[in-house]
């Protein structure tokens, strides 16, 4: 691909006690494009994410290499113009909704709280459009809610609508399904579809499921202790995988025909 | 971490001093050297002696002894029956609340000096002064659980609300299973809190339950009595630099209280 | 309903905490001594009547009965030791003790929780260090140290008593609200709200603080009952004329009538501070 | 007295008479601390240290006794006599004095106030010697001016009983509110401290006639805490400070900016018993050495008192030689001296009674361990330092001290009731020198008796004659006899040792240069008795609040 990619990054991470995590990870991800990062529970997948948005330390690890974002290192970038970046630029889906919104906020001043980290004009208009976008309901009583009276599904779509609030240029999802039903799961990944579609936004999608993955990336890069092992479209991985952890991955899926059928959105 | 790792090495150095006592001081504590009344350090008095002419640092090393045995213990006692009550209370349904609730307000208002009267009171008076110490932080440990077992309610409460707990109840997890594994370790930050605030309150506190009998008595040193010493020292107080030696109780309880909290707290992250 | 089931368990708390005071210090040893008895010049006639009246007390029941009923007259009893009524002494010191420890309280959190906010502002900092060790040089200091410092150092002697209660507090204060804060952190909306792009003063007061609102309004209760006990040495060391001082001359001189109403008020100002505490806690933490 | 009194105080107290009217100025207000609280300010209730200082300071009595000379001399009566056998005295009263509210004195106040004490729902220490075992007190006034009081028997001393007696108004609708002394109470703070003034009507007038008391107040405030009183005192908020304990008395004595004053040996000593009571629950073996007069004897001769009055004292204690204190100048039986140390001695004179060194640790003649325990009240670091001492001094004896300080109450209930105890380390504060105040300690059906009280009959021969001899004491009238009745006494005691006599303390204290013709004496209230008389040095009126 001869333009520039939106990010392209190369990161080493380590946690005190733990070692290294990330070990010279290097990756692109072009605008537009939804990025599939597959790897196995603990293998550094969050860390990545974190890392871009220059969070890192918030766990206790540390991390060194470049991630170039619309052609700024952001390893030198200041804690000021990342504080600027984050949830306009650049934002973050975490993978347990319930725990990830502020439980003694109500979910409208949560997401009016997350306009205003970057606007200074009235963001009714906005926050009820991405309501309406995530297929949330946009009554008053609902904005009153606090979490804890929303149901994982809900939450999950409050947190999307939040980091899509801004219209970022690139969205990282860290597992965002996992903690979801079937069904629920299916909803999710094809609102993340439509996102793509009608907004543009670039995503760094990270699961364990190589499923979801499949059916909603662009490409897939497969992550394996602390490297990337193999990237390339989700046809060539299931069809031709190369790395013998990408063909355990893909064997480990038996029933995939059957199932992606049903599940791969129309 | 290369700060642990000193940290280990200095609280194990200190635990072979004080084990080492007899060799390391010069004199017995009990030893009175009469021509030698509240003298400067010297070669033969490294911290100088004290009122009866006894060596400081030999008194220093046997009274810590006894204390950074005990003291620990006992918050250890509070600590646990703060958590298990704090954590019932929090867990087993309304009434129990609100009969723990009620146990937690009249202890904290109840005159246990009486108590520790009538503990006295029943001891034999020439009673062994490791039996009595012992028995002294046993009912400050006992005593000590009311107050932190409210914050502890509060805590767990908070954690019940959670997800993962929701989620275990979902998944038909035991509520004992519940109570142990998933409430009490996510506690554990509040319960170090009290754990590290209990210490030096129970050594200053076995020093004045040694004041009602109930303690080590003398020629016995300990870190209470020790520190209770100051006291009377104002004028050490008032130079506190041309008196150092009479402080060294002090700096070595804040040490040590402090390098303990500093090797317990885990580097974030690793949690 | 509530206000009222409230109102029964402060009511509960207090007259069985009465009557387990009265037993406490009945049955302890030294109650039926008098410290005169050691006066040689004492007659015969007047030991007997002191040993008499003494004997009396230990019919646990009927006395406080006999106590309860006088005190719905709004009697009090008199002290022994000091021969006054206990009304004129608690209205002669209350105030006293109240108004201290309402300062003490509130400038214990001063100091403590604004000491943990910095070190929680500061992780691994030599900030935090400080505030590690001499939230344990306050710990370890005993109170009559503490109040003999102030007065070397700050010729405070009015506002010495609510400092020294101020400073007994402060370290526990600092240690609790750090601890919550630094696990209230750990939280991933925390992780998120940061992820949105929020300045870190919005998260701490919006995301890092209210999670933990509940508990930190619980320690605010126990504060109250915490700086009560605290209020005794330091009004021993250094005589202020206050109950906590009161107690102390009360347990030495075994008065039973002032001991088993200061009881009654120190569980009274206890269980209430706890009660708003609850109140509280039920009506700022959603969800709880 | 060379002992007694330090001759830079005797500088110090120089009587106004020498001294020019001018020189002396009236004002100011003198500041000091009390322990605690007074109990009382009834003025026949008063049972404690406190409230018999205010009561002092603010009431009149009879006669007063010259603390430094230790006689009685008169007071609100000009003179008295004794008559019928010592069973009776007459009082001759001043006229003219008016109490502090202007109501007039006379004879009926006093009928008055003696009444009152006799009266028996009177809880008073001060009416217990007014009230015999047998028979009655009698008083009568004959005219306004005299007053006779009739004891059953003759009572030893009678005088001295009303220098503490204070004499209340029959007449003022402000009762015992009113006083005849040299102040009055203006303000007080329940707790925190206790303002009086000067009475405007008190009847003393100094030499040049100029009214007295000099001051214009005194600021009496609590505090338990010595420490604290001390560095208030260096401050220059307070201008007394008494009963200094000797370590911070040897600290103000570097201080040039107070005067540090040693008032000489006091009355109070500390002292050592065995418990000998036959009921006590402790071991037969134990008693049998209690009750030995060599054990006794053997274990004061292993204390090494000069080594207490030295490091425990710094110096400002002397060897203890009885219960009468060297100060007490008519009374102290010359003969005496304090047991010396001599642990050699002491062993010969434990081997003589069966008991031998097993190595290092003494033991009986049955083989027992010889061990105990000294309980003594705790808060007092000079009597836990004592405590100390003496178990280091018997360690050498091979004999194992174990030290158990208790509460004062439930210290009390084990030496006087359950007599669970087997040592005791007390100090004794003797307020008077007459030893008929002592009786119910001496004899031995006394409930003071310290080591056996309440005995139907003496146990003991040696108890029996204490007895004989104080009771003799008590009948006699001439003072030489009562003296050589109880000089058998205490020599009797010195030889049987039921108390163990460890230390007189010095009584110590210091003042502010600016407090002028302070007489400081060995009795309470040691710095301020002879307070009409106390003045300040100039600037004194302006005193900083």
């Amino acid at each position: 691909m001869g333009l520039t990619p939106l990010l392209s990054l190369y990161l080493t991470a380590e946690y005190p006690g733990k070692g290294t995590v990330l070990n010279g990870v290097s990756l692109d991800v072009q605008a537009g494009e939804i990025l599939g990062l597959v790897g196995q529970s603990g293998s550094g997948k969050s860390t990545l994410a974190l890392s871009i948005l220059r969070l890192l330390h918030f766990k206790g690890g540390s991390d060194s290499g470049s991630i170039l974002f619309r052609e700024t290192d952001l390893m030198k970038a200041s804690e000021k113009d990342m504080r600027k970046l984050r949830g306009k630029d650049i934002s973050l889906v975490m993978q347990s909704p319930l725990a990830s919104l502020n439980p003694s906020m109500t979910v409208g001043n949560q997401l009016l709280e997350a306009w205003r980290a970057h606007s200074k004009l009235d963001g009714t208009q906005v926050i009820m459009e991405t309501l309406r976008q995530v297929s949330l309901s946009v009554d008053v009583a609902f904005l009153n809610r606090y979490p804890t009276q929303l149901s994982v599904g809900l939450a999950q779509r409050v947190l999307i609508a939040m980091a899509v609030l801004h219209k970022p240029a690139l969205l990282l999802a860290d597992e965002p399904t996992s903690a979801l039903d079937a069904l629920t799961q299916a909803e999710i990944l094809e609102l993340f579809a439509r996102l793509n579609r009608e907004n543009a936004t670039a995503m760094l999608y990270v699961s364990h499921d190589l499923l979801s993955v499949a059916s909603l990336c662009h490409r897939i890069a497969i992550l394996h202790e602390g490297r990337i092992v193999e990237q390339g479209e989700p046809k060539d991985i299931f069809e031709n995988p190369q790395h013998e952890y990408t063909r355990k991955l893909v064997n480990a899926v038996p029933t995939l025909r059957f199932k992606s059928r049903e599940l791969i959105p129309a | 971490m290369k700060l642990r790792r000193i940290i280990a090495c200095l609280l194990i150095g200190l635990a072979v001093l004080l084990l080492g006592a007899r060799w390391v001081a010069p004199h017995g504590y009990e030893q009175q050297f009469r021509d030698f009344i509240a003298a400067s350090p010297t070669k033969e008095f490294p911290l100088g002696t004290d009122a009866l002419g006894r060596d400081r640092l030999a008194r220093l090393l046997y009274g810590s002894r006894l204390s950074l045995l005990l003291a620990p213990a006992a918050a250890a006692v509070s600590v646990f029956l703060a958590a298990l009550i704090g954590g019932l209370a929090a867990f087993a349904g309304k009434r129990w609340e609100r009969a723990i609730l009620l146990a937690t307000d009249l202890t904290l208002s109840l005159p246990w000096l009486f108590l520790i009267l009538t503990i006295r009171g029943a001891m034999p008076l020439d009673v062994q002064p490791e039996i009595s110490v012992l028995i002294t932080f046993l009912v400050l440990g006992l005593l000590g659980w009311a107050g932190p077992a409210r914050v502890v309610r509060a805590g767990v409460k908070k954690i019940i609300a959670s997800d993962f707990v929701f989620q275990a109840n979902a998944m038909g997890t035991p509520p004992r299973r519940i109570f142990f594994h998933y409430i009490l370790p996510n506690v554990r930050p509040l319960l170090f809190a009290q754990f590290w605030i209990s210490l030096p309150v129970f050594i200053l506190s076995e020093a004045n339950l040694g004041a009602m009998g109930l303690s080590v008595s003398e020629p016995m040193p300990s870190w209470g009595n020790l520190l209770r010493e100051l006291e009377s020292q104002t004028s050490a107080l008032e130079h506190p630099l041309q008196n150092w030696w009479l402080l060294a109780p002090i700096v070595l309880l804040v040490g040590v209280v402090s390098l303990l909290q500093v090797w317990q707290q885990r580097p974030k992250g690793s949690l | 309903m509530s206000v009222l089931r409230a109102l029964g368990r402060i009511l509960l708390v207090v007259v069985a905490g009465g009557f387990l005071a009265q037993a406490l210090i009945v049955f302890a040893p030294g109650y039926s001594a008098d410290e005169r008895e050691l006066d040689p010049g004492l007659s015969a006639e007047t030991r007997q009547t002191m040993l008499q009246e003494k004997a009396k007390d230990r019919q646990l029941l009927g006395n406080y009965g006999r106590f309860l009923s006088g005190l719905a007259r709004g009697e009090l009893g008199t002290s022994r030791s000091l021969g006054r009524p206990v009304k004129e002494l608690l209205e002669d010191r209350l105030p006293v003790t109240l108004l201290a420890i309402a300062k003490s309280v509130t400038l214990g959190w001063c100091l403590g929780f604004t000491l943990a906010v910095i070190c929680f502002a500061y992780p691994g900092s030599p900030i935090e260090t400080l505030g590690l060790v001499s939230t344990n040089l306050l710990l370890c200091l005993p109170a009559a140290l503490m109040a003999l410092l102030l007065l070397i150092w700050g010729d405070a002697r009015g506002s010495a008593g609510v400092w020294v209660v101020a400073l007994a507090l402060t370290p526990r204060i600092f240690r609790y609200s750090y601890n919550l804060l630094r696990q209230s952190h750990e939280s991933p909306h925390v992780l998120l709200a940061m992820a949105k792009g929020l300045g870190p003063i919005r998260i701490l007061f919006h995301h890092v603080i209210p999670p933990i609102a509940g508990q930190l309004i619980a320690l605010v209760g126990l504060s109250v009952s915490l700086g009560l006990s605290a209020a005794i040495p330091a009004e021993v060391v250094l005589d202020i004329p206050g109950i906590g001082q009161l107690a102390w001359q009360a347990a030495l001189s075994r008065d039973l009538p002032l001991l088993v109403n200061l009881t009654f008020v120190v569980a009274l100002i206890g269980t209430t501070a706890n009660a708003l505490s609850d109140y509280l806690l039920a009506e700022t933490v959603p969800g709880q | 007295m060379s002992l007694i009194l330090i001759p830079f105080l005797l500088a110090a107290a120089a009587t106004p008479a020498e001294l020019s009217a001018s020189k002396i100025l009236t004002g100011g207000e003198l500041r000091f601390v009390l322990p605690s609280e007074p109990k009382t300010l009834h003025p026949l209730q008063v049972s404690d240290e406190s409230g018999e200082l205010i009561r002092y300071l603010t009431s009149g009595s009879l006669v007063r006794l010259n603390r430094v000379s230790q006689k009685i001399e008169p007071e609100l009566a000009e003179s008295w006599k004794l008559g019928d056998n010592g069973a009776q005295i007459t009082f001759q009263l001043r006229k003219g004095l008016k109490y502090s509210d202007g109501s007039p004195f006379d004879s009926a106040d006093v009928v008055f106030t003696i009444q009152k004490l006799l009266d028996k729902t009177m809880v008073s220490p001060a009416a217990e010697s007014f009230r015999p075992e047998t028979g009655t007190v009698e008083v009568k006034a004959l005219g306004a001016t005299t007053v006779v009081v009739k004891f059953p028997s003759h009572v030893a001393g009678v005088e001295r009983l009303f220098s503490g007696l204070s004499i209340l108004s029959s007449r003022s609708p402000k009762k015992e509110a009113v006083g005849l002394g040299p102040f009055v109470i203006a303000e007080s703070k329940a707790g925190s401290f206790l303002r009086m003034t000067r009475n405007s009507n008190y009847w003393k007038k100094d030499s040049n006639g100029r009214q007295l008391p000099y001051l214009d107040g005194i600021r009496v405030e609590f505090q338990r805490n010595r420490d604290i009183e001390l560095l208030r005192f260096q401050k220059g908020e307070l201008d007394l400070v008494s009963n200094l304990e000797p370590e911070a008395f040897e600290k103000l004595k570097t201080n040039p900016a107070v005067t540090s004053l040693d008032l000489g040996t006091s009355l109070d000593a500390t002292q050592l018993w065995f418990n000998q009571v036959p009921t006590a629950p402790i071991g037969a073996y134990k008693k049998e050495w209690f009750g030995s007069q060599a054990f006794r004897l053997a274990i004061s001769e292993s204390i090494n008192r000069k080594d207490m009055a030295r490091v425990v004292y710094h110096g400002f204690g002397v060897p203890a030689a009885g219960s009468i204190s060297p100060s007490n100048i008519f009374w102290y039986a010359n003969e005496l001296k304090a047991q010396e140390f001599q642990p050699k001695a002491a062993l010969a004179r434990l081997q003589k009674e069966g008991f031998r060194l097993d190595g290092e640790q003494l033991k009986d003649k049955g083989g027992n361990l010889v061990e105990f325990t000294i309980v003594t009240n705790t808060g007092n670091k000079v009597r836990e330092r004592l405590a100390a001492m003496i178990q280091a001094d018997l360690r050498q004896m091979g004999i194992k001290v174990t030290v158990a300080a208790l509460d004062f109450p439930s210290l009390i209930e084990r030496i006087m009731r359950t007599f669970n105890y087997e040592a005791c380390l007390l100090g004794v504060v003797n307020t008077d020198l007459d030893p008929s105040s002592q009786m119910n300690f001496w004899l031995s059906s006394g409930s003071s008796h310290a080591w056996n009280p309440n005995q139907k009959t003496p146990v003991t021969s040696w108890e029996a004659d204490i007895d004989k001899w104080m009771r003799l004491q008590s009948k006699e009238i001439d003072p030489k006899k009562r003296k050589a009745a109880f000089d058998k006494v205490q020599v009797i005691a010195a030889l049987q040792s039921p108390i163990i006599y460890l230390i007189n303390k010095r009584t110590l204290g210091a003042a502010s240069p600016r407090v002028k013709n302070l007489k400081p004496a060995i009795l309470p209230p040691h710095m301020v008795w002879n307070i009409e008389e106390i003045y300040f040095a100039e600037g004194a009126g302006k005193v900083a609040k």
